[in-house]
């Protein structure tokens, strides 16, 4: 990370400024493997604006009736489509390994009288929550239940 | 002893336009950390070169460098953990006084900015009933204590500010060590000035500008876990601002 | 922009913390099967018929909560706003946080609009 | 040049300079307080200390023992009104540090836990784990920031006291970031600047402990108290020295020869089963001695001993010793957990210095010391461990109020002979500045100035060699005026800086070794091997040193007793 000294460096500067070289990333982000971690983690932001706008669409052609609703799962069976589900696939896979472990000592240590339990506590209770609503939900969209 | 390249990026601004990379062979032994080399430079080849440090214990907070791209503490960084080539430049993301020396004059304002003190409601006479009656002190349990310890134990290194890609894009941005160090006042049980630094934190530039990248605590040397403590500020602040829809000034 | 959002900013501040956490969990199996597992033939296409689509999708518990319109409306809405904030982020950590207000307003613009068609679509049902 | 005006000019940023200037803008608002400092406040050295503070806490405690315990460890040379005062005040302003949010350790009861010290009959010393400085240190600047009228002057470098008739005005301080030099005046003057360990070339001390504070006072014709008395830590790590806290010893910990032996039961100074409990001057020397024997282990950086922690348990040592297992770790890499840290002497203190009342005034009016740099002295000829930190506190504190005092009364003299003294003084520099055709490194010098002080100025001290000392540190006198310095620019040159710490030094060095050879006793840190016993009836007094332009001159001053009669130093 970090580019050498940027000669505005030495400029003038307003109070609490903690730089004056012009904005920049950091020159080796992509080899850096943490800071291209994160960045792939805000970078899932536009995937779940797609999906989201996808099933919106989704959503609107099962209001629409059954002619929408069978069209738009055909269309679903395109490649591209596919492509773009793995790639979902992907994303929620590791915002939830990423974000999960960054939860925990997120918690504030109290909520007035409430004291959360222990990171480790939580952590392990996400993945558990995260496993039996993906189970249910795959399930119950399978129609292996009900 | 093993020799090195050590390069160094100096920059004078007497002289220099721009900075530039001066290298140098240092015979370095084993149990060396990377603070030992820049200071055989200093010494025996170049007294020009300018860089700060005092304790050589890791408690200070003065020597911090970018060592091959990443902030680090060199007292507390061995030389061997490095190749034969080690690039030595001054912290990313302040501005650059001399050689590996950085300005620390925006750091100190943010660092006052988050109130850095035991807030009390009453004035001193009339809080001395908070006191112990015989010792003058307050008294604060072990796990009361144990709520803020940790983001006490910052030692102002700065590297966190080096490595938060939101500092290096957003000047204003308090950084994590001065989000860190007004949490730490928020848990202590003495402190009463809550309301205010959430006002603060709530502000432009605070903890809601934080992205959560965490490498603030990925360079910590001290294990105060910033990242922790903004995003804890974060959910502080909104509890607060909750409370202050429903029960305007400041709530209970 | 900047002093609007600032306002606004702890209420961001939870719907991109709830998209990020609920989001995830509901869209997990959500991709898989409906992204997946029936386009590629794994699951049987009759699994989601219209008929039974609709009926799950307007499902209720004990004929007043409207769990699946509830589901729906959660799975649709709030991923929209972790994506704003995290292409936010984005969009600063590449250099643009001088036009951090425009574009932040654009951005969570664009997940209200979406929040409000994905709920009227639910509602819709 | 630029010229400031104050009420008060505080020279030093640790825990004394913060101290006195909180108590100085506290109760007077209107005052302004200029805090001066060659580093930001919060890299002060003050900011190692890692055992503890000591006050009277407990009920089993009391002010008269805490008093004794100091008179007996300063081996009766401490001035017994001082220390009298010293013990009043220290559990106030402790309590104090507390209310201002330093993190100490606690009881069960919520009350602040202490712990035992060496020489220290109880558990009276205040702890915050193993980081008490660092807390110290940063809860005072912390605390110092909600001041407006603290005017802070950081990484400005004080090379001069401005003497104008008769009083100090003021100082010449170099603003080491633009190379400008600046009067800062002010009606009082503190110095507060620390000690100067750097002078030995093995020491618990940061580099910036390079005893500026005492050449200032020196040269500005203020005696220097005591210099002879260097204290030794017994436990510092080889190479580096960085400290190993005493709170190892006072948590339970053993020192093992190498036969594996508690060797301190055998040196019989009396504390018996609780042998590491014993003073620092003593055990430093049944340190040596047993290396000397043939029972220490050799090493890389010579000849060392055993600490050995294994025994207190991994809880006991993450829990009260925290910073200690991360020092071993990184600096020698051994975890104390399951292996014994190597250790040896190393030089920690200086219990001399600017020679003070008990009010911290010296004899030039308007010029104050607190802190390791200054001598009042409740340390004597050995310094109690964990009496420093407070004595920063309470003595900081009590030189502010003083100097505010003084300030209210006092003229401003002739301000434009001041500030040419000022201008005088940026021409000196400057002309160090970049001064190619000199004759020496700096480093080579301070190389020098280490070797000589280890061989005079030891744990244990031969007459012989400390009239080598006093000579040779003369001579490096004339030396160090005549440097060799590469670094031409006036932005952040170390250089220079460097530069006028080592003659600062080398004039602090001088007179150690010349009060050092002048006391031909055996006395607390003072350990003579020609002279092995101490000699109440000629040496019981402070040694002064004065400035002479040829050449330090000695003189005496009484030490204040009182109710504690010297008698021997057995524990
Ligand atoms: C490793 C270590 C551990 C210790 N542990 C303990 C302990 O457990 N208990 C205890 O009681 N004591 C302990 N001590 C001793 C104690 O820490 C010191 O005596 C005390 O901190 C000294 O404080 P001070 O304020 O006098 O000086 P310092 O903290 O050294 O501060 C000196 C200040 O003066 C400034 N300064 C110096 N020269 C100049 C100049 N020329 N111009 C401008 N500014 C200048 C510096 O920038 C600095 O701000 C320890 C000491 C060390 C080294
Ligand atoms: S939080 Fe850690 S990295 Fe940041 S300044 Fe403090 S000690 Fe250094
Ligand atoms: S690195 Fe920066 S973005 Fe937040 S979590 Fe740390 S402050
Ligand atoms: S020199 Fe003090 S932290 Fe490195």
């Amino acid at each position: 990370m970090g580019k050498p000294a940027h000669p505005h460096a030495m400029a003038p500067h307003k109070p609490g400024r903690t730089r004056t070289a012009p904005p920049q990333m950091p020159s080796t982000w992509w080899s850096a493997p943490r800071i291209r971690n994160y960045l792939l983690f805000d970078a899932t932001g536009i995937v779940y604006y797609a999906i989201s706008f996808l099933a919106i669409g989704m959503i609107q052609a099962l209001g629409r009736g059954p002619e929408s609703w069978n069209a738009v799962m055909e269309r679903l069976q395109h490649p591209a489509y596919i492509a773009f589900h793995v790639l979902c696939l992907v994303s929620v896979v590791f915002v939830a390994i990423r974000f999960f472990s960054l939860f925990p000592k997120a918690q504030p240590k109290a909520i007035g009288p409430i004291k959360p339990p222990p990171g480790g506590v939580i952590h392990a209770a996400l993945y558990v929550v995260w496993f039996a609503i993906t189970a249910g939900m795959t399930a119950l969209l399978a129609g292996w239940i009900f | 002893m093993a020799e090195k390249t050590i390069v160094i990026t100096r920059f004078d601004p007497d002289k220099d336009q721009a900075p530039r990379k001066q290298e140098y062979k240092v015979p370095c032994e084993p149990d060396w950390k990377v603070l030992d080399a820049v200071n055989f430079i200093k010494d025996e080849l170049d007294g020009s070169v300018s860089h700060r440090w005092s304790c050589r214990m890791a408690v200070c907070g003065s020597c911090g460098m970018m060592v091959n791209g990443e902030p680090k503490l060199t007292c507390k960084t061995s030389i061997n953990d490095y190749g034969d080539r080690i690039d030595i430049e001054p912290l990313a993301n302040f501005p650059v006084v001399r050689d590996l020396v950085v300005e620390l004059d925006g750091f100190m304002h943010k660092f006052e900015s988050v109130k850095p003190w035991i807030v009390r409601a009453k004035e001193k006479a009339a809080d001395q009933a908070a006191l112990h009656e015989t010792k003058g002190t307050y008294s604060q349990s072990a796990e009361q204590l144990a709520t803020f310890k940790q983001f006490s134990m910052c030692i102002n290194c700065m590297l966190c500010y080096a490595a938060c890609p939101v500092v290096a894009n957003e000047p204003e941005f308090l950084g994590p060590a001065a989000i860190a160090l007004g949490h730490r006042y928020n848990m202590d049980s003495r402190d009463e000035g809550n309301a205010e630094r959430n006002a603060i934190f709530r502000g432009e530039g605070t903890v809601f500008s934080c992205s959560y990248a965490n490498e603030c605590s990925e360079v910590c040397p001290k294990n105060v876990d910033p990242a922790a403590a903004v995003n804890q500020a974060k959910f502080e602040a909104v509890i607060d601002w909750a409370k202050n829809l429903v029960l305007p000034r400041g709530g209970a | 922009m900047r002093a609007f959002l600032l306002k606004i900013e702890p209420l961001i501040w939870l719907m991109f913390g709830q998209g990020i956490l609920i989001g995830t969990m509901l869209l997990t199996g959500w991709i898989l099967v409906v992204g997946l597992l029936i386009p590629l033939g794994m699951v049987d296409a009759s699994a989601l018929s219209y008929d039974r689509a609709h009926a799950l999708a307007t499902a209720s518990l004990f004929g007043v909560v409207p769990v699946g319109k509830l589901v729906l409306a959660a799975l649709l809405v709030l991923p929209l706003w972790k994506g704003a904030h995290h292409v936010r982020s984005l969009h600063v950590d590449f250099g643009g946080a001088e036009r951090d207000g425009v574009v932040g307003v654009i951005l969570y613009g664009i997940a209200l609009v979406g929040s409000v068609i994905g709920i009227g679509a639910v509602v819709g049902l | 040049m630029n010229v400031f005006r104050h009420d008060i000019v505080i020279v030093g940023g640790g825990g004394a300079g913060l101290r006195a200037a909180i108590e100085a803008a506290e109760n007077h608002p209107n005052a302004s307080i200029a805090l001066v400092s060659k580093v930001y406040p919060m890299r002060s050295h003050t900011v190692s200390a890692e055992g503890g503070a000591a006050a009277v806490a407990r009920d089993d405690d009391n002010l008269e023992l805490h008093g004794f315990d100091t008179v007996k460890g300063s081996d009766f040379l401490g001035d017994q009104d001082a220390i009298v005062y010293f013990v009043e005040q220290a559990p106030k302003e402790l309590a104090l540090l507390e209310n201002w949010g330093c993190p100490f350790s606690r009881n069960e009861d919520g009350t602040v836990a202490t712990r035992a010290f060496g020489g220290m009959t109880t558990k009276r010393t205040w702890y915050a784990a193993d980081k008490i400085g660092f807390h110290m240190l940063h809860a005072l600047f912390q605390h110092s920031m909600r001041f407006k009228n603290i005017v802070r002057y950081d990484e400005y470098f004080v090379s001069k006291l401005l003497v104008e008739g008769g009083a100090c005005r003021g100082v010449a301080a170099l603003d080491i970031r633009t190379g400008e030099y600046n009067a800062i005046l002010g009606r009082g003057v503190i110095l507060t600047t620390g000690g100067g360990g750097k002078i030995f070339p093995f020491t618990t001390n940061g580099t910036i402990k390079t005893a500026d504070g005492m050449a200032l006072a020196y040269r500005a014709g203020v005696p220097l108290k005591d210099m002879e008395f260097v204290q030794y830590h017994p436990t510092g790590l080889p190479g580096t020295g960085i400290l190993i806290t005493e709170a190892t010893r006072g948590e339970g910990g053993y020192l093992r020869n190498n036969k594996g032996e508690r060797f301190l039961v055998d040196y019989d100074y009396g504390v018996g089963k609780k042998a590491e409990l014993g003073p620092r001057d003593m055990i430093s020397r049944a340190i040596v001695q047993e290396i000397e024997a043939g029972r220490g282990f050799s090493g890389a950086y010579g000849a060392y001993v055993h600490l050995d922690l294994t025994h207190l348990g991994a809880d006991v040592i993450n829990f009260k010793l925290p910073f200690v297992r991360e020092l071993a770790k990184t600096y020698v890499g051994v975890d104390p957990v399951t292996t014994p840290i190597p250790i040896r002497p190393v030089v920690h203190y200086m219990m001399g210095g600017v020679d003070t009342d008990i009010h911290g005034a010296t004899i030039l009016p308007g010029l104050y010391a607190a802190g390791e740099t200054a001598c009042v002295s409740i340390n004597g000829a050995n310094r109690l461990g964990s009496n420093s930190l407070t004595e920063c506190l309470v003595f900081g504190a009590a030189a502010a109020r003083h100097a505010m005092n003084y300030s209210k009364g006092a003229g401003a003299g002739d301000e434009r002979a001041v500030i040419a003294q000022c201008e005088e003084e940026a021409g000196r520099v400057a002309n160090l500045r970049g001064r190619k055709k000199g004759g020496e490194k700096i480093a080579a010098i301070r190389r020098e100035l280490n070797q000589v002080m280890e061989d005079s100025c030891g744990v244990y001290r031969e007459q012989v060699s400390m009239q080598a000392g006093v000579i040779a540190t003369a001579q490096l006198r004339g030396r160090v005026a005549d440097l060799r310095l590469e670094d031409e620019s006036k932005v952040f040159n170390t250089e220079v800086i460097t530069a006028l710490e080592l003659q600062n030094m080398v004039e602090v060095a001088e007179t150690l070794a010349v009060s050092a050879a002048h006391r031909k006793e055996s006395r607390g840190a003072h350990t003579c091997k020609d002279f092995k016993t101490r000699d109440d009836t000629n040496y019981l007094y402070h040694t002064m040193v004065h400035h002479d332009p040829a050449g330090p001159r000695l003189g005496k001053k009484d030490v204040v007793l009182g109710k504690w009669v010297p008698e021997e130093r057995k524990y």
